[in-house]
């Protein structure tokens, strides 16, 4: 099964979510030493650091990579530090992908670290009226929730979906999560709790939007042939597809103020979200069909519900009755976010992405304790941030 | 504007209050007339097959219907305005295609609207809105508000 | 001459420097499109936009490959960030050749773009008392030239170097530049002028450091094939090196506070910058002898000259002999920053390491006008950053 | 400190003042003898041959040779704090090679030592210093003098 365009998944590793009052490069070399650890190389054996950049956290966070390096001690490997909103992660590994595969790199070790601030997330300082993340908040107040407010409501007159079914969402992220070690949330929830929540953005409650919160995760990707070598190549990243929207934007997406203007240009037959992952499907000739769970960033629970249906796993509208019958639970036909999702973890930026990886690894080698999904051989991480930023990959077994 | 309230920050080209009324203005391509909302600050076109650099100034529909809605019950951070000696009242944020541009623009709801108020799908109409700075300075924003 | 390694420079472009009150989004957009013009290629063709971070422009300058994609109209390529200091452009040309190398992508545009305030680089807000570049301004005030001071002093006391060898770097950088349409700073300057500039971290004088700047710059690369079947093949990226520092560092590089201790351990033969262009050199078989120019960094004057021994032009000691022979001027054997340097340009950070491609496309094409190096055939760019960043860039004929 | 002038900010466990003097504090790895100046706020240890995470503390020579020096002619930007009411000075800045450590730190010079006093190579003694807050509240920090 060894493709040209595939490479192993040699180690992983993460550093259990939660404000811990720690930095970001000490969450960040936790989850780095874990995943060197899990991979059974040194340091040494490292030719190249990818790091998710913070942009919350002074200059380091803008070099993450190579604040990584440095305390791990400098051995003169390149580095390479990028940033892509909420697909930071995602956008880490495909950076990483591509020097394996174009030969300049055997072994890779990626890492997204963070510490967030509580409350909203609020724009960098100054007055900066030709950035429209600063616009929305100084014209608007739309903080991202208000977005996903708008997006939930919108749902639920096009879906019929209702407050009790966002709910639903939670009460089994909850209950997935209460099983993972690395989740920052541990208790069950039941839907009374999440329906008396205090609302944010209408229809959108306390409960049903992702917290911020510290965190990290590593993997240490290689080169097929020396994964084959170390006998570690079990788990492979088959596709990883960061592609950015198509104009014209049918969809007023954060941070913009509007969606693009369709009487000049005819959308894609596909939305973006949609697109981010069948263009992965394709890349590796895997379907929904072949994913035996998926991770999705589940910013708000309503945002779990639009992710099925726009990953395939069931037709639009269908959503909610994929839920109701279980098939998205731990023990359902194809579980999303069996590692509890954003829901349980809140959301770290440039980890987040790499956890999911973490998790669709540990759940393919049958590593995932409490919450294995039993038997998995495929599965899908699929994100997406602000400013057109999205990605999907897909992991496999070998 | 005609009751001298000054245009918020950055939006000095968003709009205009004239005797036609208030209008948030696009910028439209001169080739391809494709429209951006709010107007490009810099020289181009939004469409990707386009290499014009030219745009005019294009008033959009003052109606529309309600694409969704949502609002907020917290103080956003900052550099939303937190007038001085005010509480902080939630207020409704709407999402209104309009049906000639094909095109979705958010923006606050008048203040004596609830969300309660609103429902996907309902006619908007785009009126004059206010938002007071953190220095107390009233500011000219547009709003939508429900058809009469 | 193809070679499994090399990449095609496939067209470059930029916007001149200097302050024009535009934002970085609408620097970055004239250099693409000079770029995609220079190349023969649509935006449409692009495949992946690869773009260096600038970290004082909100939002958008986090996410410059996604800022520069929308203003030129999503078409759905991915986008590539990536920040790495003053190496950043390096950093990028170093992300879109391993997307080629790899298969990944045809054909990728790189694009660097920054507006920079006046007067000293400062942290960002904050207080941030585990952030290097933080403490260094909070504790001792070290502002970039202070660090470029103590070099240039310690270059003083073991070569015995004078004001007047540093003035001499200006005087010819300064009469390169004033050929250059591109340059910021395009008026001669003679010695006199340079040692009368007020001093502002000892030895070095306003004239001795580089200015910042506004400024853009972008480079269209392709697949060896696609560049051959496009008849665009002439000039060719055949390395580039951006590793890391070795433990123990023997220098107290910027923004830290100290050297590594060599009491636990023995430094490699080379320098960390002398690392950076030996290993590029390794990497593609050619050496310092095959050079016809090079760009390097002239952070301040003294430091070209470090850069003339580091790159191998000479041996230790010798690099004031070297510019007094008139070797590295314009119709000397081997010209240094022919395009002027950043003395002439000022530092756009994300868009210099690109600009120092463009001028060696522009002179390995012939197409470098008045400040063209005669019959050249290859070249190196250097650069380094603070936090242990730094890169090398060899760039060849056909 | 003794003198009751509290630590600058961050550098609470980077000096002490004893019985023996005011000394520059380095994190030692306890398994392979690294050391690390400022000590690591993080576990673990310099050196990429090395997993161990523990640190002990290690008083650095006081005494060194003068590696380089530079001086600040302009004042430096902020965090640099500004006391209120005074002008700005120039003052030199020293990295000085510590025998022992084969490392190289740096530090302001004493405020009373001008950029001309100094010359590569000469020793240099480790002195208290003091540096005044943009509040105007003294704060402790390391200086470097030329030996007596
Ligand atoms: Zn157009
Ligand atoms: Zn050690």
């Amino acid at each position: 099964m060894s493709r040209p365009d595939s490479v192993a998944v040699l180690g992983v590793g993460m550093h259990p979510w939660g404000n811990q009052g720690k930095s970001f490069v000490e969450y960040g070399l936790v989850a780095a030493r874990a995943a060197l650890a899990d991979a059974g190389v040194t340091w040494r054996d490292v030719q190249l650091v990818v790091g998710g950049e913070t942009i919350r956290n002074g200059y380091p966070g803008f070099v993450a990579a190579s604040a990584l390096s440095q305390a791990l001690g400098w051995q003169g490997a390149p580095v390479a530090s990028c940033y892509a909103a909420c697909a930071t992660g995602a956008q880490a590994l495909s950076t990483a992908r591509a020097h394996i595969l174009a030969g300049l790199a055997d072994v890779v070790l990626v890492v997204g670290a963070d510490t967030t601030p509580k409350g909203f997330f609020a724009p960098v300082g100054g007055d900066r009226p030709d950035d429209p993340d600063w616009l929305r908040f100084r014209l608007l107040g739309a903080t991202n929730p208000a977005y996903f407010g708008l997006y939930a409501r919108r749902r639920m007159a096009l879906r019929g979906s209702t407050e009790a079914d966002f709910a639903a969402v939670k009460v089994k992220n909850a209950r997935a999560g209460s099983l993972n070690p690395y989740a920052r949330f541990r208790a069950e929830v039941d839907a009374e709790t999440v329906l008396n929540s205090p609302m944010v953005s209408d229809p959108l409650r306390l409960l049903q939007i992702c917290a911020t919160s510290d965190g990290a995760a590593a993997v240490v990707l290689a080169s097929e042939e020396y994964a084959r070598r170390r006998n570690r190549d079990a788990v492979r990243i088959r596709a990883v597809s960061a592609i950015t929207p198509e104009y014209p934007r049918t969809v007023p997406d954060f941070p913009y103020l509007a969606s693009d203007s369709m009487a000049a240009g005819v959308p894609g037959t596909r939305t973006f979200r949609e697109s981010l992952a069948w263009s992965a499907y394709e890349a590796c000739g895997l379907g929904p069909e072949d994913l035996d769970l998926a991770e999705v960033y589940d910013l708000t629970t309503a945002m779990e519900l639009d992710w099925y249906e726009e990953i395939g796993l069931c037709e639009p509208g269908e959503a909610e009755k994929l839920l109701h019958d279980g098939v998205t639970a731990l023990g359902g036909r194809v579980p999303v976010n069996p590692s509890g999702g954003l829901s349980s973890f809140g959301e770290a930026i440039p980890a987040q992405a790499i956890a999911q990886v973490c998790e669709l690894t540990w759940q393919l080698r049958g590593d995932a304790g409490a919450h294995q999904v039993q038997g998995a051989r495929a599965g899908v991480a699929v994100n997406q941030g602000l400013f057109g930023h999205g990605a999907a990959v897909v992991v496999a077994r070998a | 504007m005609t009751d001298g309230i000054p245009a918020a920050p950055g939006t000095d080209t968003w709009f205009r209050e004239g005797p036609d009324g208030f209008v948030l203005l696009a910028g439209r391509c001169t080739a391809c007339g494709a429209l951006s909302f709010p107007p490009r600050p810099i020289p181009g076109c939004p469409n990707p097959d386009c290499d014009a650099l030219e745009q005019s100034v294009h008033p959009l529909s003052t109606t529309g219907s309600l694409w969704s809605y949502t609002d907020a019950r917290y103080v956003p951070p900052p550099p939303y305005p937190r007038p001085p000696d005010t509480e902080f009242s939630p207020y409704a944020l709407a999402a209104v295609e309009l049906a000639a541009e094909q095109m979705i623009v958010l923006g606050q709801v008048a203040p004596d609207v609830a969300v309660s108020d609103l429902t996907v799908g309902m006619p908007m109409d785009l009126v004059p809105g206010v938002l007071v700075s953190s220095a107390g300075v009233e500011e000219r924003v547009w709003n939508w508000r429900p058809s009469a």
